[in-house]
């Protein structure tokens, strides 16, 4: 993959600090600060509850924030209401008006600014770029459940917002029909050079899109930065936890060097990179991405155990191996009985030694 | 789901409620015979306190239903909507109506011992007589009805012509009645009071102009004499045409008093009468009550409460002057001078006309 | 098995047709009837229905009737609308307490109630000498009790609960992310309120406007108390021919031509509603 | 936003419960006129009313009717319901009007229809028939009230009890029932409101029976009485405290259900 520019690099379109939510007595936003660049595609990603559709929500105006400040542009939100931010959500169901076409969905802001001349042919031009240009006749009820979404896009760009913002726009379509509509919408927003600000609870897909991914949990920001970071890097077990199939292993810090750390763990003392600040003595995890395990390797194999699961997944299967009591997964070509003996080589060199998540 | 067991709680409670009906049915109607009678009367006639002395000789509960008026009395005799009455009260001056409809029963005189003590005038009177000869009501209670006025504001006695005069718009009130308020706006304007209930068409017109005219200066109709009391008591209305229950019911608040128009006083007397369908166990109690009405305990309750007569005699000795005189039967003769409101053959004009005075 | 489910609309259609149908066809019976010596003759006379053709007053009533039905109506749905809004912003636990907060008022009897609004409303009541205390007026208003005015305040008032409830359900049922998405894209409230919330509110408002439009137009108890001598009533004349005059011909007469033009105007009405593209709309997925 | 949406609350309960305080001022006013200014406290009118063993009837007469007419409002409309969403009903579209008929026609014109009918065919006016004509006049309400919960159920929860092994009365009794409970129990609430606060079907249709209603209106024709605005708030307050009972009972139950779970 390329190498992408550092967030820093652009100009700042939205800036959050200090931003707190809470509901009653529950805390859904607990003090983050977040920066969206100009043009950019970040993605928040964490698992439901985290507080990242609330973030959202605050940006769009339909919550306020309890303490903190956000600006855009460098203009403070805090009283604008939501018909006055430069700013449209694709919302999760689409939320198309059903009492109106899918022409009228689309137009729908221009009509509300009255003295727009060329509304048809605006409407024409967005509903082009997601290919629905033939449907414009028709109710949402007519539509599937790919064609309401591109409607909703059409729908939120129609009126050039600052910032667009999408709500888990794929998660109620198909496999198949959300990674068409994946690449499509990266497409759409290089072309439209507008920031998206893109919330998942699926990481393949918030990495395939974003420039920045924010990992949360429970109401903070526990991962900013791009997605080979995220994914080789994790800041925490939290984070490390959330993305891939890793095995995380806990232990003790016996040595610091330079970027790499040994560490003690139940599969013996292993050694490599290591999170900044974790020291001699430190309760540290160990990340073990299937990847990094090998059934062939050269010298003497750093684990031996036996298959205790395979799940065939069909180019390839996903076994997990006991290795003095902690369950390893790797990928293999072929399936595996269970209790068949295993020899394991581990890449260690990229592997992490992450912190412990409070 | 939440809702479950209140729900079948609700539920029981309604199964019993409903058999304790199906139980009371059948019990009320087995034993109504001695237990209870259904007195169809004026709010005026008949309260709790009027019956009460009754009740306590004969063991049976007098039950009161209100008569909203003389016309609905009649109809609901008529279609048989009225079954739940064992007494009646028809009017001295629409009795032919029920006789000729055949709604009464004719009654035996020598059940009502009291009858001795009736005035001549209510015991001479054929207008109770059906063409068999036989009676078929009897008299019990009369009175007149005056303008109650306010007299602080009316500083002269009003008259009907009051009631028509711009100076008091928006204090006057008429009752929500055809009969009477065709009958005074006929006096109104001049038709002499042998006539007031027995108008020609082309009069009607007139009445009617009349009416039309007054109903700016109204504050309202009234509907039953409760809503009257209320009206004076709240200020909105300074005379109408009334019963005297206001009079009595505020003149120790404020300064009411009673007017006796000289164009005509409305009289009125009721009657005693039985549904010709009433069932024979029921019949021997209601001339025990019959009885009542014209015995002393009646008379003298409500001579003292509610200021009116009965047609007997049998108090009258025993009363102050001053109670004489506040029930008018000090002098018997203000009888000659009582217009007695009677349902013309033309009614129903009449109550198109009220009708059309009413939608105007 | 299944298909005796709708085998269960018999009872229920028979009771109507006994309790309702037969009552209504009995009226129509006795349209043509004709009235002797205080007797119901049966016969095959128009004399009602003729006598109610020509009858200017019962046709102003039957008018007036359908008047008050649509104010009422009307007014109630404009008080409504911001009421059932508000009740739909309420936290769960806070709307059982509010049904039973717009429903008590109901479980008062119409005729205290009626003399409540005569202390409130009077020449020396509660508004009156409010506003005479505060300096506003130095005479009472006397239009504020016994005039068209009350009726149509006490009319509203009786109704606005049914209408809130209508409103107010239909209103749960529109997705809140539409008025969100409507503000998104740039509507203000007001917007957000003509163009999406209205719209897909269409059926609460056409249930509720039936029956407020049924409730008020039927009404003879307030207004003959608080309307003054404007208190008159189609209700009120059927009544009084039935059971005053004992003109069951006309009285049956009436009242059917009042049923059919109460019954024409609320169609018309619905119809009217449903037309819009909300209600098709909210409809066609049910 | 919800600054503004609390104001019209405030502003609405304010315009619904007027004449409620006002009668309840006077329940307790030293003066036996409905009239201002207020004159004094007293205890004297609720004294009064605990006197008046008629009062008490009424209220138990109009309570015993009210009952049956929620259950009979419930069933007809469960059943109407029923019909209206059962699958293949050909004459739906006739049988939703014929629904709205008793609630279309004014109350008084069809009590004076059912009086005059009544009495042709001899059919004795009282609690039955009151009771009858209440439940039809509830009837429209319950069955919106429950259909409108069941058109929004997933039929396919029933065809899943179906597929389980459950006889179509096992699955209305098992799947569907539960699930319409709240709105049965609104239905019978509706028909038992309904009834309690009728006066014009009473005023044809009673007979004997004398509800509190009819009650209080042929009191009020004598006179206006303030021990009548004190019987209002009782009655307010009992039913208050009724629902506040039930919604606190309802809630502990919730409770216990969550903390089983």
């Amino acid at each position: 993959m390329e190498k992408r520019t550092e967030p820093a690099a652009s100009p700042l379109l939205l800036a959050m600090r200090g931003i707190v939510k809470t509901f009653g007595r529950s805390v859904a936003v607990d003090g983050i600060d977040l920066d969206v660049p100009e043009r950019a595609f970040l993605t928040l990603l964490g698992p439901s509850g985290c507080g990242k559709t609330t973030v959202l929500r605050m940006i769009a105006g339909f919550e306020t924030p309890n303490a903190g400040e956000m600006r855009l542009d460098n203009t403070p939100l805090a009283d604008v209401p939501p018909e006055r931010r430069p700013v449209n959500t694709v919302f999760q169901s689409y939320a198309l008006f059903p009492h109106l076409t899918v022409n009228d969905n689309v137009a729908f802001s221009l009509k509300l600014r009255g003295g727009v001349a060329d509304i048809a042919v605006r409407v024409r031009r967005a509903l082009d770029a997601v290919h629905m240009a033939d449907f414009g006749q028709r109710y949402p009820h007519q539509l599937s459940g790919g064609q309401q979404q591109r409607v909703a896009v059409a729908r939120s760009i129609i009126a050039e917002p600052r910032l667009l913002l999408l709500d888990e726009p794929l998660s109620a379509l198909d496999r198949k029909m959300r990674g068409h509509l994946q690449i499509e919408l990266k497409a759409l927003q290089r072309r439209l050079g507008i920031a998206f600000v893109y919330v998942t609870h699926d990481q393949e897909e918030a990495f395939a899109l974003s420039d920045i991914v924010v990992v949360m949990n429970k109401g903070r920001i526990a991962q900013k930065a791009d997605p080979q970071t995220i994914y080789n890097r994790p800041a925490d077990s939290f984070v490390a936890d959330f993305i891939g199939n890793s095995t995380l292993v806990e232990g003790r810090v016996l040595e610091r060097r330079g970027d790499a750390a040994t560490i003690e763990t139940a599969l013996g003392a292993i050694t490599a990179p290591a999170a900044e600040g974790l020291a001699a003595g430190d309760a540290a995890m160990l990340v073990i991405r299937p990847e990094l395990l090998s059934t062939r390797g050269e010298g003497e194999a750093t684990f031996t155990g036996s298959v205790s699961n395979c799940v065939f997944q069909g180019e390839r299967s996903m076994i997990q191996a006991e290795v003095a009591g902690v369950p390893l997964r790797f990928a293999a070509e072929t399936p595996y009985a269970v209790g068949t003996p295993v020899a394991l080589w581990l890449d260690a060199s990229r592997s992490f030694i992450t912190r412990i998540a409070a | 789901m939440q809702c479950f067991t209140l729900n079948r709680r609700q539920m029981l409670g309604g199964l019993a409620a409903g058999a304790g009906l199906s139980l009371l049915g059948p019990m009320g109607r087995a034993s109504a015979a001695v237990s209870e009678i259904v007195w169809a009367t004026w709010d005026s006639n008949g309260h709790p306190e009027y019956v009460a002395a009754f009740e306590k000789v004969t063991g049976t509960k007098v039950k009161l239903s209100f008569l909203s008026s003389e016309d609905a009395q009649f109809a609901a005799l008529k279609t048989g909507s009225a079954s739940d009455w064992d007494i009646v009260n028809p009017s001295l001056n629409g009795s032919w109506r029920y006789i000729k409809a055949k709604v009464l029963k004719p009654l035996d005189l020598s059940k009502i011992p009291n009858l001795a003590h009736m005035y001549d005038v209510f015991k001479t009177t054929d207008k109770v007589k059906g063409e068999d000869g036989a009676t078929y009501a009897i008299p019990y209670l009369w009175g007149l009805n005056p303008i109650v006025y306010r007299s602080d504001i009316h500083t002269e006695e009003p008259t009907y012509s009051t009631l028509f005069d711009p100076k008091f718009k928006g204090q006057l009130a008429m009752r929500d009645y055809a009969l009477e308020s065709i009958a005074i706006a006929a006096l109104h304007i001049g038709i002499p009071r042998e006539r007031a209930f027995l108008l020609t068409s082309d009069e009607l017109v007139e009445v009617k102009k009349a009416l039309i005219a007054q109903k700016p200066l109204l504050r309202t109709y009234w509907q039953t004499i409760g809503d009257l009391t209320n009206l004076f008591a709240t200020g909105e209305v300074t005379a109408a045409f009334s019963w005297r229950v206001p009079y009595d019911a505020l003149k120790d608040k404020m300064k009411v008093a009673m007017a006796k128009p000289k164009a005509g006083i409305m009289g009125w007397c009721d009657c005693f009468g039985i549904p010709a369908n009433l069932s024979d166990e029921k019949v021997e109690i209601a001339y025990k009550f019959a009885d009542y009405l014209l015995g002393a305990d009646y008379a003298s309750t409500i001579a003292d409460i509610g200021n009116y007569a009965t047609t007997s005699s049998i108090i009258r000795d025993k009363l102050s002057h001053e109670k004489q005189e506040a029930i008018f039967v000090d002098d018997l003769s203000v009888m000659q001078n009582f217009m007695w409101p009677v349902a013309p053959d033309n009614y129903s004009e009449w109550l198109k006309v009220w009708n059309e005075v009413k939608a105007a | 098995m299944m298909v005796r489910q709708r085998h269960l609309a018999l009872p229920v259609a028979a009771a109507i047709v006994a309790g309702c149908l037969a009552p209504l066809a009995v009226l129509v019976a006795f349209s043509f009837y004709e009235v002797e010596d205080f007797d119901l003759v049966p016969a095959f006379s128009f004399r009602a229905w003729g006598e109610l053709a020509v009858s200017s007053t019962d046709w102003f009533l039957i008018g007036k009737a359908v008047l008050s039905g649509l104010s009422a109506t009307v007014f109630t749905a404009i008080l409504g609308y911001p009421v059932a809004l508000a009740l739909t912003r309420l936290a769960t636990s806070g709307k059982g307490l509010a049904i039973i907060v717009l429903l008590t008022p109901l479980y008062t009897g119409e005729i205290v109630r009626i003399y409540a609004w005569r202390i409130v409303l009077g020449g020396e009541g509660l508004v009156n000498t409010l506003l005479q205390g505060l300096g506003v007026i130095d005479e009472p208003l006397k239009f504020l009790l016994f005039s068209p005015f009350t009726i149509g305040l006490v009319l509203t008032y009786n109704n606005l609960p049914y209408m809130v409830l209508a409103i107010w359900v239909s209103a749960e049922m529109v997705d809140r992310r539409l008025i969100e998405a409507a503000r998104d894209l740039g509507a203000r409230p007001v917007d957000a309120f003509f163009r999406v919330i209205f719209p897909l509110t269409t059926p609460g408002l056409a249930a509720g406007s039936l029956t407020v439009f049924a409730l008020a137009a039927g009404e003879m108890l307030t207004p003959s108390l608080l309307g003054g001598t404007s208190g008159s009533t189609a209700m009120a004349l059927v009544d009084n021919l039935f059971g005053t005059a004992f003109d069951w011909p006309l009285a049956s007469a009436l009242a059917l031509a009042l049923l059919a033009t109460l019954f024409l105007v609320a169609s018309a009405m619905a119809g009217l509603l449903l037309r819009f593209k909300g209600a098709r709309a909210v409809m066609g997925r049910v | 936003m919800r600054r503004a949406s609390l104001c019209v609350l405030i502003v609405a309960a304010a315009f619904l419960y007027l004449p409620l305080v006002v009668l309840t001022a006077f329940s307790f006013n030293d003066s036996a006129l409905m009239a201002f200014p207020l004159s004094g406290f007293t205890f004297e009118w609720y004294r009064e009313l605990a006197q008046n063993d008629n009062f008490l009837k009424g209220f138990v007469t109009s309570f015993l009717i009210s009952q049956p007419v929620g259950i009979l409002a419930m069933l007809f409309g469960l059943m109407a319901s029923l019909a209206l969403t059962a699958p293949g009903f050909r004459w739906r579209g006739l049988f939703a009007v014929l629904l709205l008929i008793p609630f279309l026609v004014p109350k008084s014109v069809l009590s004076i229809a059912q009086a005059m009918i009544m009495s042709r065919i001899g059919f004795e006016r009282g609690a039955t028939a009151l009771i009858l004509a209440q439940s039809l006049v509830a009837l429209p309400f319950a069955t919106a009230l429950i259909s409108a919960v069941m058109v929004r159920l997933d039929p396919r929860l029933i065809e899943a009890a179906r597929d389980l092994g459950a006889s179509p009365w096992q699955a209305f009794l098992r799947v569907l029932l539960p699930q319409i409970r709240p709105a049965l129990s609104g239905a019978y609430s509706v028909g038992v409101i309904l009834s309690l606060a009728d006066l014009t079907i009473a005023m044809f249709l009673a007979g004997r029976t004398q509800p509190l209603s009819l009650m209080v209106a042929s009191e009020f024709r004598r006179e206006l009485r303030p021990d009548l605005n004190a019987m209002q708030v009782v009655v307010l307050v009992l039913t208050a405290v009724l629902v506040g009972l039930s919604e606190a009972y309802r809630r502990r139950r919730l409770h216990k259900l969550a903390a089983n779970a």
